[in-house]
């Protein structure tokens, strides 16, 4: 019950399209609490690296989430650009080499990917944040991992985490990104990086449950 | 949406050639990294200044491109930062072995943009000082907000750091009169009608015909209070109260009183807000020694303004007086 | 209506009070009857030059006021062309014994008023000289019409006069070089939305989201076709193709590019149409050697475009590079 | 059966207080086919007569006129000012130290007037302006006169003639004035400017028929 790189490669690739997909709805949860750009941002950024795929396709898996990153640092822009871009790096930097990834690989994947964005933002757990979504999935999974759960379920028990996570940014006052300045106003307002955050492990578990799994 | 635009994804690549077309003398622009320079560049022994943001804010930034102002602009996706390798690469193209300068205006994606750019200039040995420019009174705490946003501010830090570095000032002294500058400009904006972000294609935030946002920013994101419509010279006086209590000014301050459009509010509503601010300004015991009037730092079509005061000194004002040749600004020459 | 002002009724006076604050090095503005005169006014054996017409197209003409272009503006109220007493008032102003040029839109009401005004001024013994500006190729036969209005032509026609009378030009050749500007200028302009005229509280005429007024003048009057809104290339397309073909341009011709903002679009989205209308330009076999773009004869907060091509020679091309010094256009000084 | 100074000053008193009332009327019919701002332009020339006319109250009816013209032309502005202008200079020059006026006195004061109005606007009858209702009302009031007519038939005739000679506008396609940049398109609506002079002499009617008739 590995992770393959086709895997990999599949989910990105179906990142890209779940992106696209809720370009719009991540356009209009940024309209109410930021500037309406988030889902035009990932967009851009994803539609960027679908066409970069190709050129490390063969390559190790470490190369592959290195380069996800660097081509979404290079055209996303944005906060969320550096953000994920920082998520990918990481994430790359823990899986150089690899042609294959355990559960427990993908846990420390995620684990170096969120401390990237932590890192770089400086958000903590409760800032209305992509972090909101980010912790708590990495953290089951990590628990996964140890109690020795099979990949699938990890897999579903860290998209259920990512969800909550998201949820729970609906009533929060934001402290850090654009949503910030809004004050109490921002309440009631579900954070869009911390959906298009959640997007991504609900279609890891989509796309690793019907595949290697 | 009603704007006069072609595709959505094309706005900032045909604004680019259509500012290449028409400013040939002034500026070259880059394409992949999208970058607008300074003809000439890069000026030996001259601090290069560049300065970015997302597009959507004309003439900011690529306005401003020229001699005694910025050497180089990255515009990004519109209300999108910019990536790093269009602020590495403006850096690379206007370093003239004096060190640069990069006028960041406090957002969090501005700030890690051009932090990650400044990164690898460095590491291509290239001195680079950052200063990020947070004057909107509207946000009040860093402890709770990404702190106060980079607004009117920057186009005045624009111009005379740019007239800083004509003369050949070192980095050093660049970067701090930049800091200068934003530790005695203050802004504060306000909305009438919200604007339309081109690929959302509707507007970001809907306001009753009755209603009004006090302390919005430059990026469509909704402001701190709305409230009923009031006439021009309460607004005013709503901006100006935040903005000379916040500093504070003191009595006697020379300043400069900058009152700028968003973008779809002409000029002739601007000068009624003008004669309030001023009289607001003579009557708190400033002296308006210099002004600015116009659409300068903009939020799309949106419909408001923003007031900025700056406290000057003698210096400051040297510097502002001094020529600038800018498709937006132009003085002295 | 959401609009920067208190009173509509008080909206020229805080307005003019405005400019009055804000540039006492430049103007001054006189009250009852209401003019805007140039700082220093008269000066002696030079040309005097006046224009005038309703407010609501600011900057023109109180912004062109100063070194280089207008010596005096007369405001009327919104949209209503001043009367006989400010025009008069203005030209004793500004009469230094060389004569007074008047540069008139072609619009019945201010054609009467400053007809009037120019009567008065010569029976206390001042040289009037009148031209009549008409450059608007949406309106096709004066046989059926009020002829031709005067639009953007009327900025570039204000900047080349005043550099030509700060030369010390006399009277007949300031006149004859203002109609040769008339000759050569052609413009045509459209809307997107329509503008609200403050005393009138609603729009002048609804345009629904998806449609555009082509052949606008600058009153918010409706244009000659309501259109099916069309991407910015195809509308400059349309507006470039009817200023073309009207005057005709020949090949290799040298023109002056004028792109204007209606008051309500920002600058961004005139650099798009900016960038079409110089491709166009430039596939007709035009060279175009200077430009201008900016909202500088607008319509209240309407938001739309128009285009003026004018076709240099030597002598235009020297007069509007000349030095120039006022609140809204200033280069060389 | 004249009418005398005092009811001048009544006639003008309430051509104000009509256009007052008929201000935002004026102002939508201008909107439809000029530019807005007819009802503004003549209510601001009239609320300055009113305020202008207890300096003349005491002189003849010519220098009563001639001053409610020269104020208009110095506060009214637009195509309106100078020909209500020269409407009112011309009726002043006609009555010229005149303490009362006959119906002939008051046809010739009108007839001079629209001939004022048509030295400065060049407009002829058909081009959908105010001469479409001065111009019948004009002749209304001359035939009258000839034909013996009381003053206050006179008056009524004259109103329904500049009623219908506003009315007639409605199909016609401007050819003077703002209205005629619109060219077909300007059919279907009613000048503004014929609207205001057929008020005028509305007023005439409701003022001297219960007055001095
Ligand atoms: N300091 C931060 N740390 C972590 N996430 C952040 C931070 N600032 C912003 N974000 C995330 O970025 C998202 C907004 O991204 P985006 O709209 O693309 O950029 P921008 O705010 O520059 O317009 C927010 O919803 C939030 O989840
Ligand atoms: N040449 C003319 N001759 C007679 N009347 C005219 C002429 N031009 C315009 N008018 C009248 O003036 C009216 C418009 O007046 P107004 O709206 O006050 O001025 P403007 O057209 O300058 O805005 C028109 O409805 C028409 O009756
Ligand atoms: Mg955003
Ligand atoms: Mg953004
Ligand atoms: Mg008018
Ligand atoms: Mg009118």
């Amino acid at each position: 019950m590995r992770i393959s790189r086709d895997d990999v490669l599949n989910w990105i690739r179906n990142c890209a399209a779940a992106v696209a997909d809720n370009k719009e709805y991540l356009i209009q949860l940024d309209s109410d609490i930021g500037d309406g750009d988030h889902g035009a941002n990932i967009h851009r950024g994803f539609q960027a690296v679908l066409s970069k795929l190709p050129t490390v396709a063969d390559k190790d898996i470490g190369t592959i989430f290195k380069t996800v990153g660097f081509t979404l640092i290079s055209t996303v822009g944005g906060a969320s650009g550096p953000l994920y871009g920082a998520l990918f790096m990481q994430m790359g930097t823990v899986t150089a080499g690899k042609l294959e990834l355990t559960l427990a690989d993908w846990a420390a994947a995620i684990e170096a990917g969120l401390n990237g964005v932590i890192l770089r933002g400086k958000a903590i757990l409760g800032d209305k944040t992509m972090v909101d979504a980010l912790m708590p999935s990495a953290k089951a999974l990590h628990e996964a991992s140890i109690e020795g759960k099979s990949l699938p379920d990890a897999l579903r028990t860290c998209a259920r985490a990512a969800e909550k996570g998201m949820r729970n940014t609906i009533p929060l006052v934001a402290k850090k990104g654009r949503a910030s300045y809004l004050g109490e106003r921002s309440v009631g307002h579900q954070d869009p990086g911390a959906t298009s955050s959640n997007l991504l492990l609900q279609v890891a578990v989509r796309t690793w449950t019907n595949g290697a799994s | 949406m009603k704007k006069l635009i072609n595709e959505p994804e094309h706005i900032v690549y045909e604004e680019l050639r259509g500012i290449a077309a028409a400013h040939p003398d002034l500026v070259e622009v880059h394409f992949d990294p999208n970058y607008i320079v300074r003809k000439g560049s890069p000026l030996k022994g001259k601090v290069g200044i560049v300065s970015g943001g997302g597009s959507g804010h004309e003439p900011m930034h690529g306005g401003f491109v020229g001699h005694g102002m910025l050497d180089a602009a990255c515009p990004g996706a519109v209300f999108t930062s910019p990536t790093p390798d269009q602020m590495l690469e403006a850096t690379k193209g206007v370093n003239g072995g004096a060190g640069v300068l990069h006028i960041v205006k406090n957002y969090t994606g501005d700030i890690m943009n051009f932090e990650m750019a400044a990164d690898l200039a460095r590491d291509e040995g290239i001195e680079v000082e950052s200063v990020v420019i947070n004057d909107d009174v509207a946000v009040q705490d860093s402890l709770y907000t990404a702190g106060r946003r980079g607004v009117g501010a920057t186009v005045l830090a624009e111009k005379i750091c740019g007239a800083a570095a004509e003369t050949r000032r070192s980095l050093k002294d660049v970067a701090n009169i930049c800091r200068k500058v934003n530790d005695r400009g203050r802004s504060m904006g306000m909305a009438l009608t919200s604007c339309i972000v081109p690929h959302a294609g509707k507007p970001t935030f809907s306001l009753a015909e009755d209603e009004m946002e006090i302390g919005i920013g430059i990026h469509g994101e909704p402001g701190r209070i709305r409230m009923k419509l009031a006439p021009a010279d309460k607004i005013a006086e709503m901006l100006m109260t935040s903005i000379i209590s916040d500093l504070p000014y003191k009595n006697g301050d020379e300043v400069l009183l900058f009152v700028n459009g968003m973008g779809g509010t002409p000029l002739m509503e601007l000068y009624v807000v003008y004669n309030k601010a001023h009289e607001i300004a003579v009557k708190s015991g400033l002296k308006v020694t210099r002004n600015l009037i116009g659409s300068y730092i903009t939020s799309l079509e949106m419909a408001g303004c923003s007031i900025t005061l700056l406290k000057l000194d003698d210096e400051l004002t040297r510097l502002w007086d001094a020529p600038v040749k800018t498709a937006a600004l132009r003085w002295g020459m």
